[in-house]
Order: C-alpha cells, then structure tokens, then sequence
C-alpha cells in the first residue's frame, strides 16, 4: 500500500478524461494509493506529452497508467521508462506494442460499428449521412472510424456524402456542420466519433430547423446523455473513461503488488439510447467503480 | 576648452552585468527550489531530459534571435519544422536515401525562408504578418501531404541518432550547442553579424554603406529556415514519426524565450546568449513542475507567471540602473 | 540671377548635368547642375526644402534620379545605388543619422568596410577598434569604441558620423548640416579638419543653415530654391545678403535685436527641481518674456525643460504655473497650458506617417472638442488656419508628415501648441536644421507669443539666436544652473564664460 | 505671412484616393469576385440561407477580432484575447447556471474580459513589458485559471432566451450579425468620430510624440486593452449561447484567424493606421473562403494552406497599392 501512480490523460478539456481521472482518484483512494495526474498543458499535445513522460520517469512512481496522444511517437520513450523499471499500464488508446503490464479499455471499432448500426436501422436503412471524425492518427479516432465503415458496408442503401474531421470538439463540431448544412441538403443522419463534436453538431442543425436529423456519438459524458434524454441526440455508443479508470487502476495495482492479472481487459460499451439512459446520468464523483472482476475474460 | 569636455563613454564591467536578463535569477531560483523539492531534480537522468527537451526549442529560438535582432518575427518555424518533418518521413517511406529526403526538407526550408526573406527584406512587408501566411502554408502543405494522418516506420537511424550520446552527453544537445557556436561566431564575429544589428537598428544605413542589405535581410531569413529543415531531423528522431501540426505553437514559445533572454523587438539589441538562459527558463520551468508533480491547470498558470515575472524583474533593474547613472 | 561663375583654373572632380528628381506632388530637384573640384569646399545653400538633401542623396546613391548625368574626372559614370558612389569615392554625413544603434562606435565607423579587418572571414576586433581610435583622435576625441552608439547623446552620435565619414578616406566628403547637433567647440574641431582635407585635395559639399560656417568656409556658394539653383559664386565675390537675398527671393534686413515687451505676472516658476541628474534648478518666466536657457550640448537644458513638462520623472521640487500647483504629467501640463517643442521633431515631435491635420490638432483635441466628440469639418479649419497663419508649404492638411521638410515639419510642430491655447513655450531648438527665411518667421511667432501675453523658454545652441531673441537668459553646466545674465549682461562671451568649465 | 515665395499650396481634393479606402475598395473587390465565382460554380452558394451563414460565422470571428484591431491600431497587441474568451466563458457560464440569470452572465463575462483587459493594460503600460509577452503570459494564466475552474467539466445548457443571443433572428437576421453591425458602428464612430479615437491612431503612429503632445498615452492604451478585454467577454457570451456550452477549449484556436482577420483587413502591425471596418471584411473572406472550399468539395487539410495564400496576398495587394498611389 502507498504506492504512487501516475496517471496521464491527453487534456483539461473533454469531460470523458476528467471521467477517467475520476476513476483513478476513486479506485486508488480504495486501494490505498495516492495519484497524480499529468496533462499537457495545451490540449493533446505530443511534444509535451513525451516530454511528461520523461518527467515523470525521473520521479519513480510504483505505477503508471498511459494513454498515447499519439501511439507512434510516444512508444520509443515508453519503452525506455518500461526499461528504467517503471511498471507502465496502458489504458484508455492502444499504445502499440511494448511490455505494459496490461491494456485496459474498449473496443474502439465495435462501438463505432455499433452506433452506426444504430443510425442505419433508426434510418431503415437507407438515406443520406455524413460523418465527423476523430483526430486522425489516435487509435480511438481511426478505429471507430473503421467501425463506420465497416457498419456502411453493409448498408448498400446508406449514402455517405461526406466525412469530415472535427477533432472531438465541440466548436469545429458545430462549424463543420454549418458548412455541411450549406453544403448539402438532404442529410438524414450524423455520426460523430466522440460527445463533443456530436453535440456541436446537433446545435448547428437545431439552429438550421433541422434538429430532427438524428445525431449518433460515442463516450456517454452526463451532457451529452442529457441530450439522449431529451432527444437532441438519438443514441451513444459508451467510452467510459470513469470505467476505464477504476479497472485500468485496479489492474495496474494487483499487478504490482504481485498479483497476476490479465494483459487485456476490454470492456464492453452498451448502446445508451432514451430507454436505458439513467445509469449514464450520475456525476462521476458519485459513481461506484466497478469490480475489475466483472470485465475480466470477456 | 580641453578634451576633457568631450566625455568618453566608458564600458565598464557594470554595463556587461546589467546584460544578464532578469530570467537568469528566476532560473537560479528555480533551480534551488526544483532541487529543494525534489533531489532527483538534479539527477543525470533529469539534466538529460532537460537537455534533451530544451535542445530542439534552441534550435529554433537561436535563430530566432537573429531574426528578432532584424526587428522581425518568424512565426512560421514551427509550422516549417512540422512540414520538413513531414517531407523527409514521406520521401523516406517512398523509397528515397536519408541523404536526399534530408537535401529535400532543405530545399522546402530555402523556399519558405526565400519567400519570407523576400516579402520581409526585398518588399518591406511586416514579418509578422507574412510569416503568419507562410505558417498557414506550411501547416496547410503537411496536411494535405499526410491528410492529416501521422506518418511513422521510417529507418531507425533518426531515433537512434537522437538517443546517442558522445561522452555521455545527448547528441541533441551538442548538435544545439554547436548551432549556439556557429551563430556566436557569425554574430559576432562577422561582417553578417554586425549586419543583422545593423538592419534590426539602422536598415538604412547599411544601406548607405553600398551593402546590399536586402539580401542581408533575406539571408537572416533563409538561415533561420535552413537550420529549422535541420532540426526537422531532431524531431523526427524524437516522435519517431512525422505529425502535420506536432511543432505548431512552438514558435510563441522561441520568441517568448528568445525576448526572456533580453533581446528586445526593436534597434537590433539582443545577446545569443541570453536566448539560451530563456530556452533553458522554459525547459527548467516545464520539468519542475513535472518532476514536483504540480497540478495540471497550475502548470497553465505558472508558465504564464514565469513570462510576466522575469519581465517585471528586467523592468525594474532597467529603472534602477537609470536611476544610478 | 546675375552672379556668374568665375573662370575655372581646374578641370572640376565631379559634375551633376541637370539632375532631376521628384516625388509625389513634389519636384524635389529640376534641372540641377553642379560642379565639384578637388581641393575645395563647396557649399551648398538654400531655405528648407530647397532640395538640398535630395541632391545630395541622388548623388550618394540613395535616390535614383529621374533625369540628368553624373561626370566623373570628365567621364560619365551612372550611380545606381551606394555601391556605385562609394566606388567614385563619395562619402557623406547624412542629415539624418545613419548609425545602428546596438553597434558599437568601432563596427558603426567600419559598417559596410569590415573586409578591412577580415581575416578568414573572421573581423579582427583588435585591428577595428585601433583604427577608430585613430579616426576618432584625428577629431580629437577619445571615446572608448566599445560603447554602442545607442549610448551616446545627440552630438556624440554626430562626431561620430563625422568619423566614419573621414574614416572612409573619400575623396568628395559631402557633409549635410553637420553641425546642426553640435557645439561650437566640436564644430571648430570639424573646421580644422576640413581645412586639412582640402589641402590634402578632398572636395567637400558642405551644407549648413548657418551663414556664418558658410562665410568661414566656402571657397564656392551654390544656392538653391525651389529646386533649382539659382546662383553660384565664389565666396570672395559675394555677401551674405546677397546670398541670403539669393535663398529667399529678396534682401533681408540684419539679425536686429528683439525689442522687449513689458514682462508681466511670473508665469512659470521652478524651485530647487532635481532629477536623477539635475540638481538645484531654479528659474523663473514671466508673461510676455522671452529667457533663455543656454549651455554646452550636454548641460542638461533638454532635461530641464522635459522635467518641467513631466515628462521625465522629478525627484523634488517645486514647479509652479501661474502660482499654481500642477500635476507633473505632460497631459496635465498640456491643459495646464505649457507647450513643450522637443529638440527631435522627427522622433518627439510628429507621427510621421499620419496627415499634416491629425498632427496639427495633436495637442488640441481636448480644447477643440471638450466634449469628445471629434468634428473633422471643425479640425480641418484649425488646421488650414494654421497653414496660412504659420505659411507651412504643403499641398493641404491631408499631406503626410513625412513629405514635408524639416523646415516645415517644424513649424507643424509648432502649430500643434498654437492650436492648442498654451500660454508658456519651452522650445527646445526650435530653429535646428531650418533655414533662414523659415527662421525669421519662427522668430517673429515668438515675438507675436509675447506680445500677446505668453511666455516662453528657449533652448539653442546658436548664440546669436540666444543673444536676438531673449530678454535675459540661465546658462547651465554639468545639469546645473550656474548663472544668469539680464538683457545687458547678454552677450557670446558672458554666456561662453559662465557655459565652459574654468 | 506674406513673406515667403513658397509654392502656392494645391488643393487636398486633387489627391487620389486616400489608401484606406482604396485598401476597402480592394478588399469589396476581392470579395466580389470570389461571390461571383462562386456563385457559377456552386448553387448552393448565393442562398440566403448560405450568405446569412457565412455572416454568422464572421461576425464571431469579427467580435474577437474587433478588440484586437483597436489595440493594434494603437500601437499594442493582444495574443490573450483567445484565452481571456474562454475564460469569459467558462466563469460566465458558471454564472448562469448557479444563478439562473442569463444577467449575472452578462456582467461575469464583461467583468472578466474587462479585468484581464485591465491587467494586461497595467502590464504593458504602468510596468512597461511589451505587448507580445505580456499579453503571451497573461494568455496562459487566464487560460490555466479556467482549467482549474472547469475542472475538467463543461457547463452546458441554457435558457432558450439566453441562447436567443447565439441562435435567435430578430427580422429574419441572425442575433450575432446584429450583434456585429452595432458593435461594429460603435466602434467606427468611436474612431472617427471622438477625440480618443483621433488619439489613438496618433500615439500607434509615434508613441513619444503623442505624450509630449499631452494624450495621456498609458490611460487611453489601458482603456483599449479594456475595450479588447470587453469585446472577448462578449464574444464569449454569443459563443456559450451559441454552443450552449462551456469549454475550456474553445476560446485558444481563436487567436491566429482573429489576428488574420486583423491583417487581412489591412490595419497595419506598426500601429497607426488600419479600420473596423477593413477587420470586418477580413473576417468576410476568411470565413467565405472556408465556405467556398466546403462548395467545392475541396478537403479540409487544405483550409489553413489557403487560408496563408489570402493573408500573404493581402499583404502583398496592400504594398502593391501603395507604392502604386505613391507613385
Ligand atoms: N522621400 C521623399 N518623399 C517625398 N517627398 C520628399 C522626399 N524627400 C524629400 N522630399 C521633398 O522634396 C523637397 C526637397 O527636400 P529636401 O529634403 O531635399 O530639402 P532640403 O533642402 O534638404 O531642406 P532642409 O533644409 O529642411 O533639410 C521637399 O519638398 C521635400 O518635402
Ligand atoms: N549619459 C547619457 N546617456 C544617454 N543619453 C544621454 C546621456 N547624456 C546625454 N544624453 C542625451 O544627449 C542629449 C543631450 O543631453 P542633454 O539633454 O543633457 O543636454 P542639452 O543641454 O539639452 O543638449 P542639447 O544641446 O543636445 O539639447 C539628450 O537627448 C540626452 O538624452
Ligand atoms: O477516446 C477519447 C474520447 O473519445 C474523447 O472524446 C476524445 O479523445 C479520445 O481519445
Ligand atoms: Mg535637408
Ligand atoms: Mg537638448
């Protein structure tokens, strides 16, 4: 007991970190360790996220958790802090291939084919939608945009007529679709790669007179459930980082108290539409992490 | 009347010390109380990392100084460093020698630091504003080369290069020192470097000495843009892959260092060597408060207090030393 | 113009055939023809605007001109820029400075001939900062070469461009109002070496406003107007009047001394006033004076007026206006009433690149338009009045500053605190590097100042300037006042006494 | 005086047309053509619907932008005003929601963008740092307080008469162009038309010359980077009405456009000369621009590429035009 972790997360901006976090502070506090939590101080900045990285070696901390802003250059230096002795466990991003004590997180490609699913058959399969990605080159952005395409495959009657990246925020969300209104105008449904961009989206279509165009995400932050709620989105694929946070943090400690744990604990995200959505509603600080026992072996 | 009525103005040893920019003594301070704070602050490995984070922002703030010395701006060095980046990573992937993909991100940095030193020195367009364009450029061209997608499994040579060590020192941070050699001696030790004091100060008077200072203006330029392509080869070896906007922003935090270091934006009055000890503020700052575990959104406010803090101290010793005189 | 050039014995170094030049709504130079011979000096007059500069400028490379040839020993040469004319050996002392301020004195002399001292590329600062010593000597000066030029106060900064136009070994030295920053006794250091560079066989162009340098000095007068030249003499042939006369289109009468109005009501008075470097000022005007502040270049005179302003900071003292206390701040001095002409009018004085207008009405606004709200229909009257009150050549208040000469700038400037109501002048040289007709006419608004009520406190380094226009004058030295003389006691001498340490 | 043969002064009415408005005059030019060009090309384009939304999006622009112009046309810079709009936002919207009065937001985002303004006037002007570094350190404090403010949280949802700020039309004309017009109106009377303005183009074109011509130099550039810092509070209200949210990410990527905007409008970095209205059409052809390619189907990797074409054009048009009226 006692030990310190290290716990990255790539901004202070998207509430599906501070979902993670949440999940950390609450696992380590029952676990008796203590946290502390590094984020770039500009938003998903690679530079300074390695940087970070080498910081933090120095301070020996008994665990790291990580995340990659970016996979391929983050993991020559995580390497060398895995090499230093660092235990490193990787969660939330896949963080390429190196000796992680485990990875904890979710299937990025099955949510995003799962949401988009969701759209097509609320469409009846067939219609016209456009698509705002992730940043491109994060394994959480790229995935899920391998999940829609997969998903449109299958949908020979589902016309995609753009898509378009709005880096999981809110403001090129919104702007981005304002153009794409202009743009085209028969779109019959958004998918978006994360909460933010989705709900900047459906503000630009509420404000064109479209807010009936369905509007699909994936994480489940509170707001965006709330738009669930109230019908400005239709669905959401859940990320859930408070999830990820409790499991990654439990795994990361038994693994180095000795205990031997799985190297991959995926865990699965549900489909949060108006029917099921309250469990999503909780703050995080009032959530109870859930036993890492629960996702192990699926 | 005798010649002592003429009074000759004297250097004295007074006047070097009040060169040394206020950010020395808040580096001092900072250096104690990292150290205070934490005792592996001072640890080999820790220099290391300081070296090694602080080599690649002197290489742009050093040049940066020279321009800044012409009372000019470069804003779009950290775009460049990101395309050069992006071009050498691409042209390796495609096939090419490290030799030509390099002699490749050099010719993309001769043309943006020739279309700057152009527009800057030639049509006496404001730095700011044209550097900004080309910064648009040069972000907007790694873009559509990568699509926005990073660019990675080059040859290991560059991230192999980047880990070395000569006498276990990084070869990042001799590459950057020997940078800091070059530029000393061309400073201050040429006619291009009384040059580049002269335009920041006199534009018209070297001019007037029958040297063509356009092209002197437009060299400052080209050498500025040169050495970034360079220290695309540093990066590439950091990140190991090449992003289209990775170094985007580094540009507010060169001239942010170069200025900490006393060179001012106007006459040509500056010290290469103060741009050292405000890349080395930066780099001292950001590690400490990674080392002591500092909260996130108090880091946001301290880099910003760092900035204001060192300028306060500059302010008031320039008052005093007036006072004095 | 009746003069006519005497016979020439020597074949001339150098000749400009019918220069032309013009800018925008200005024909700077029509037609100019000059000859230039070794071993002589040529000066060149005219009033302000005359096109002196711009001559001078096409023929150092600096401006490329529209029409005419430039002979070198008798062949044509072509001076498309600097290089060409540091090739036939001009040198030149700009009117405007031409030292970069971050260079020291050594690497400001040598600026552009380094290669001198290179070896591998690489400047031998040793080798460079002897041979300025050496230069600077020849001036007898001795500063140390280290110190930048940003350091050094107006007329240093002169000598020094006067060193490094030496420092060239030209052999035409075209020298543009050298000695308008600097004191009599640098001046006569300059004299001295002009007069050994002519017996060495250097041509020299001399430009001054100062009639008497040109009497001392010219061998040969060109004067100009308007562009053209208008006359040319050699110096045995000629007066002053005449040349005057020449300048300005009809016969001046003499320098008469100023009659005194009745001194009214003390307007200004300073007591006991230290700066960081003054100490123990004290001084009082009245309404309807004219005082003097006299001194060496370098006593402090700019820093007292500048303190008075509140421009620069008090340590103590007390400076009172009309018996009143007032804020030491300049907007509060400007409303106040005190008008401060700095001795920069480029650098202090205008915004260069706005209109004639939007200068005019700079330190009027408050007083135009109390209520804050600007008329432009309003501002544009001021601003004519002005024009034709104070006779400034220029096309209408929407010229830009910069377009003017230094003349005419200076009589903007000095419209700015016309417009704006003051009742205390502090002019600070106001008639540096102006010619004679724009002079009389400041001298006569001064009078008009006067005669009106106001007060007013005068900076210049020309003591017959002092000695015309003051009732009685404070003399300073080393940022003290060490003396004062009444009307009476107003003299070159007693000034000079009380000015030069014993 | 009578005394002196000076050529008799020529009429200002026979000059050409002053540059500033022949800057505008291109710069209407410019938008023209690429309205035409467009307008062949796409449909879509030349719809009311299209052109009220290009206006909407430069007039958030242009709110950022304004403030700027006018501390650049007195001779300073702002780099803070990004994050001193997210900071606005962030506290303004706290406001809101713990209050319920879309009224406390008002005055929060005002107070805060006023107090920033004020801070960085005190800096640049009492304490003597310059601009670009003062500004620069107060950019990361102001962003680094609504960090720790937020929390890592969005404040997000708001009455609809408070999001009638961002998303209402009033006359079939969306609230943030209105928005724009007034304060735009404001801003060129404020110019032209008061004796503050005159001096503010006065001390950008020679600071010393201004303070010895008694314009209290330092008040009237702290008052404009309180102007600035108000503006940034303003556009930070639309902008949580508009998005119905706050972020601590939004206000920071606003920095660069809203300079290019600046300078795309032709106001000059030297200070001195420059117009509101030049930033609005700035604002216009960055924003028409971004549509244009959007119509045409050109990829979005290529906006900030084309993006640095019309800034370094501008530029270059503007120096064109000048030496051409100079000659
Ligand atoms: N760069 C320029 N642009 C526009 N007009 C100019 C320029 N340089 C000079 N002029 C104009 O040309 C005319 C001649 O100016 P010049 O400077 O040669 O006069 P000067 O005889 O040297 O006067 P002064 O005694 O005041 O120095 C003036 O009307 C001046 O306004
Ligand atoms: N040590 C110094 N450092 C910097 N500037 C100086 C120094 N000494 C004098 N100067 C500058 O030189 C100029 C002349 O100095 P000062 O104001 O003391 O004398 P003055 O009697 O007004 O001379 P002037 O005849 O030039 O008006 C001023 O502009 C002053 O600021
Ligand atoms: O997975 C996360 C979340 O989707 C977030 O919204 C943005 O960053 C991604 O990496
Ligand atoms: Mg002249
Ligand atoms: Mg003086």
């Amino acid at each position: 007991a006692g030990e310190v972790i290290a716990a990255f997360t790539k901004n202070q901006v998207d509430p599906h970190f501070e979902g993670v976090r949440a999940g950390v502070e609450q696992m380590a506090k029952k676990m008796g360790a203590t946290v502390r939590q590094y984020v770039p101080t500009k938003p998903n900045n690679i530079t300074e996220g390695m940087s970070q990285l080498e910081d933090v070696g120095v301070t020996k901390p008994n665990l790291v958790l990580f995340m990659p802003i970016d996979p391929k250059a983050q993991l020559p230096t995580i390497k060398r802090l895995i090499e230093s002795g660092t235990p490193v466990l990787n969660y939330n991003d896949k963080a390429g291939d190196a000796p992680y004590l485990a990875f904890v997180g979710q299937d990025d490609y099955k949510l995003g084919y799962d949401i988009a699913k969701t759209l097509f058959d609320h469409l009846g399969g067939k219609g016209n939608v456009v698509i705002l990605e992730g940043i491109k080159g994060s394994n959480t952005g790229d995935e899920r945009k391998r999940g829609f395409d997969a998903a449109l495959k299958e949908y020979p009657n589902i016309k995609l007529l753009a898509s378009q990246p709005a880096n999981f925020q809110r403001l090129l969300g919104l702007q981005v679709m304002e153009n794409l209104i202009q743009q085209f105008s028969d779109i019959n449904g958004v998918i978006a790669a994360a909460d933010a961009s989705a709900l900047g989206a459906a503000e630009a279509l509420k404000s064109a007179g479209r807010g009936n165009v369905p509007v699909v995400s994936i994480n489940g932050v509170p707001e965006a459930v709330e738009a669930v709620k109230n019908g400005s989105l239709l669905a959401i694929a859940e990320f859930n980082g408070f999830k990820i946070g409790c499991v990654a943090t439990e795994i990361g400690l038994k693994a180095i108290r000795g205990e031997v744990v799985p190297k991959r604990v995926v865990i699965p995200g549900a489909v949060i539409t108006k029917a099921n959505h309250t469990e999503w509603l909780v703050p995080y600080q009032q959530r109870t992490c859930p036993a890492a026992a629960e996702y192990v072996g699926q | 009347m005798t010649d002592q009525t003429v009074h000759a103005t004297t250097v004295a040893p007074a006047a070097l010390l009040r060169r040394i920019p206020g950010v020395t003594f808040i580096l001092v301070g900072m250096i104690v109380l990292f150290a205070v704070g934490n005792p592996r602050f001072l640890s080999a490995v820790n220099l290391t990392n300081i070296g090694l984070q602080a080599s690649l922002l002197l290489m742009l703030a050093l040049p940066m100084t020279l321009i800044i010395l012409t009372a000019g701006l470069d804003l779009s060095v950290g775009a460049l460093l990101g395309l050069c980046g992006v071009v050498i990573a691409a042209l390796l992937v495609a096939g090419w020698s490290l030799p030509a993909a390099v002699a490749a991100a050099m010719l993309v940095g001769l043309v943006a630091g020739a279309v700057n030193g152009f527009l800057v020195g030639y049509l006496g367009l404001p730095a700011f504003v044209v550097t900004l364009g080309t910064m648009g450029l040069c972000e907007g061209l790694s873009l559509v080369i990568t699509n926005g997608d990073p660019i990675g499994g080059f040859t290991p040579v560059l991230e192999a290069f980047y880990r070395s060590t000569l006498f276990a020192v990084p070869t990042p941070v001799l590459v950057a020192a020997t940078l800091y050699g070059l530029l000393s001696l061309l400073l201050y030790r040429t006619r291009f470097g009384n040059y580049v004091f002269a335009i920041g100060g006199n534009k018209d008077a070297l001019h007037l000495a029958g040297i063509n200072a356009n092209l002197v203006h437009m060299g400052v330029y080209l050498l500025c843009s040169l050495t970034v392509a360079l220290s695309a080869l540093l990066l590439l070896g950091r990140t190991n892959s090449a992003h289209p906007s990775v170094a985007v922003g580094m540009e507010f935090e060169a001239i942010a260092a170069v200025v900490l270091g006393g060179t001012s934006f106007e006459k040509g009055q500056g010290w290469l060597f103060g741009t050292v000890l405000g890349v080395l503020a930066i780099s001292v700052l950001r590690n400490g408060l990674n080392v002591l575990s500092v909260e996130p959104s108090l880091q946001v406010v301290c880099v910003g207090l760092l900035l204001i803090a060192a300028l306060l101290i500059d302010r008031n010793r320039k008052q005093a030393s007036r006072d004095i005189a | 113009m009746a003069a006519t050039p005497a016979a020439e014995t020597t074949a001339p170094l150098l000749r400009l055939i019918d220069i032309s030049k013009s800018f925008p709504g200005v024909h700077a130079l029509r037609g100019v023809s000059l000859e230039i011979h070794a071993g002589e000096v040529h000066v060149i007059l005219g009033q302000n605007g005359a096109g002196k500069s711009s001559l001078i400028k096409v023929l150092c490379g600096a401006y490329l001109a529209d029409g005419g040839a430039v002979e070198h020993e008798g062949r044509r040469v072509a001076i498309h820029g600097p290089a060409d004319a540091n090739a036939i050996g001009v040198g030149v002392i700009f009117q405007e400075f031409s030292l970069a301020p971050y260079l020291d004195i050594a690497q400001n002399i040598f600026l552009g001939r380094e290669r001198a001292f290179a070896k591998a590329g690489v400047i031998d600062k040793v080798a460079m900062h002897a041979a300025a010593r050496d230069v600077l000597a020849q001036l007898g000066l001795h500063y140390d070469t280290r110190a930048f030029a940003a350091d050094l106060g107006v007329a240093q900064q002169q000598m020094v461009e006067i060193a490094k136009a030496l420092s060239q070994n030209s052999r035409i030295l075209v020298m543009d109002e050298p000695t308008a920053a600097i004191s009599e006794r640098e001046s006569e250091r300059l004299f001295e070496v002009i007069a050994r560079l002519k017996q060495r066989g250097v041509a020299i162009v001399y430009i001054s406003h100062r009639m008497k340098e040109v009497v001392a000095l010219g061998d040969r007068i060109t004067v100009m107007r308007d562009g053209a030249v208008v006359a040319s003499y050699r110096r045995d042939e000629v007066s002053p009047d005449v040349m005057v006369g020449a300048m300005i289109g009809r016969s001046l009468a003499g320098l008469k001394r100023r009659e005194p109005v009745p001194a009214g009501a003390p307007v200004l008075t300073v007591s006991n006033l230290q700066t960081a470097r003054l100490a123990d000022i004290s001084l009082e005007v009245h309404a309807g004076e004219v005082v003097g502040l006299a001194g060496l270049v370098g006593s402090g005179r700019t820093e007292v007026v500048r303190a008075i302003f509140g421009a620069d900071p008090l340590r103590t003292g007390t400076i009172r206006l009309n018996g009143a206390d007032f804020a030491q701040r300049p907007d509060r001095s400007t409303r106040a009433g005190l008008a401060l002409l700095p001795e920069d009018r480029k650098r202090e004085g205008l915004a260069l690149p706005l209109a004639v207008g939007e200068n005019a009405t700079a330190a009027a606004l408050w007083r135009l338009f109390r209520r804050g709200w600007f008329a432009p229909a309003a501002a544009d009257k001021v601003c004519r009045d002005l024009i034709a009150r104070l006779n400034i050549a220029t096309p209408g208040p929407a010229q830009i500053v910069r377009n003017l000469s230094g003349g005419n700038q200076q009589k903007v400037v000095l419209g700015k605190w016309l417009a704006a109501g003051s009742r205390l002048f502090m002019l600070d040289e106001p008639t540096r590097g102006v010619d004679i007709g724009a002079k009389t006419e400041i001298y006569r608004l001064i009078d008009d100042l006067v005669q009106d009520g106001a007060a007013v406190l005068v900076i210049s380094s020309e003591l017959p300037e002092l000695i015309h226009l003051c009732d009685r004058a404070y003399v300073m030295r080393d940022y003290r006042i060490v003396g004062h003389l009444g009307r009476d006691a107003l003299s070159e001498k007693a000034i000079l006494d009380l000015a030069v340490q014993q | 005086m009578t005394t002196m043969d000076t050529p008799a002064p020529a009429s200002a009415r026979s000059q050409p047309l002053a540059p500033g408005t022949l800057a505008i005059v291109v710069r209407l030019g410019l938008i023209a053509c690429i309205g035409v060009l467009l307008s062949s090309l796409s449909p879509g384009f030349a719809t009311t619907d299209n052109l009220l939304n290009i206006l909407r999006q430069a007039s958030l622009l242009f709110l950022v932008a304004s403030g700027l112009t006018l501390v650049i046309i007195g001779g300073g810079l702002d780099l803070s005003i990004g994050a001193n709009l997210t900071l606005c936002a962030c506290l303004s919207a706290a406001a809101i929601k713990s209050t319920g009065q879309p009224a406390a937001g008002i005055v929060v985002a005002l107070g805060c963008g006023a107090l920033v303004g004020l801070t960085n006037g005190v800096l640049i002007n009492r304490v003597k740092i310059p601009p670009f570094l003062a500004t620069f350190g107060m950019l990361w404090v102001a962003q680094g307080i609504a960090y720790w403010f937020m929390a890592g949280q969005v404040v997000y949802g708001f009455s609809p008469a408070f999001r009638f700020f961002g998303s209402g039309f009033w006359l079939g004309i969306p609230l943030p162009i209105w928005v724009m017009l007034v304060t735009g109106a404001c801003g060129v009377i404020f110019l032209s038309r008061t004796t503050i303005g005159r001096e503010v183009y006065l001390m950008g074109a020679n600071e010393a010359a201004a303070v010895l011509s008694g314009i209290p130099v330092a008040r009237r550039r702290t008052l404009l980077y309180v102007v600035s810092g108000l503006m940034a509070g303003l556009a930070a209200l639309i902008y949580v009405a508009r998005l119905n949210a706050a972020e601590p990410g939004i206000g920071e990527p606003l920095l660069l456009p809203a300079i290019a905007a600046v300078l795309v409008g032709g106001t000059s970095l030297f200070g001195g000369s420059g117009s509101l209205v030049g930033t609005l059409l700035g604002a216009i052809i960055l924003t028409l621009i971004v549509n244009a390619l959007n119509l045409l189907n050109v990829s979005a990797s290529w906006h900030p590429f084309v993006t640095g074409v019309i800034v370094v054009v501008a530029v270059l048009a503007d120096a064109a035009v000048n030496r051409g009226a100079r000659r």
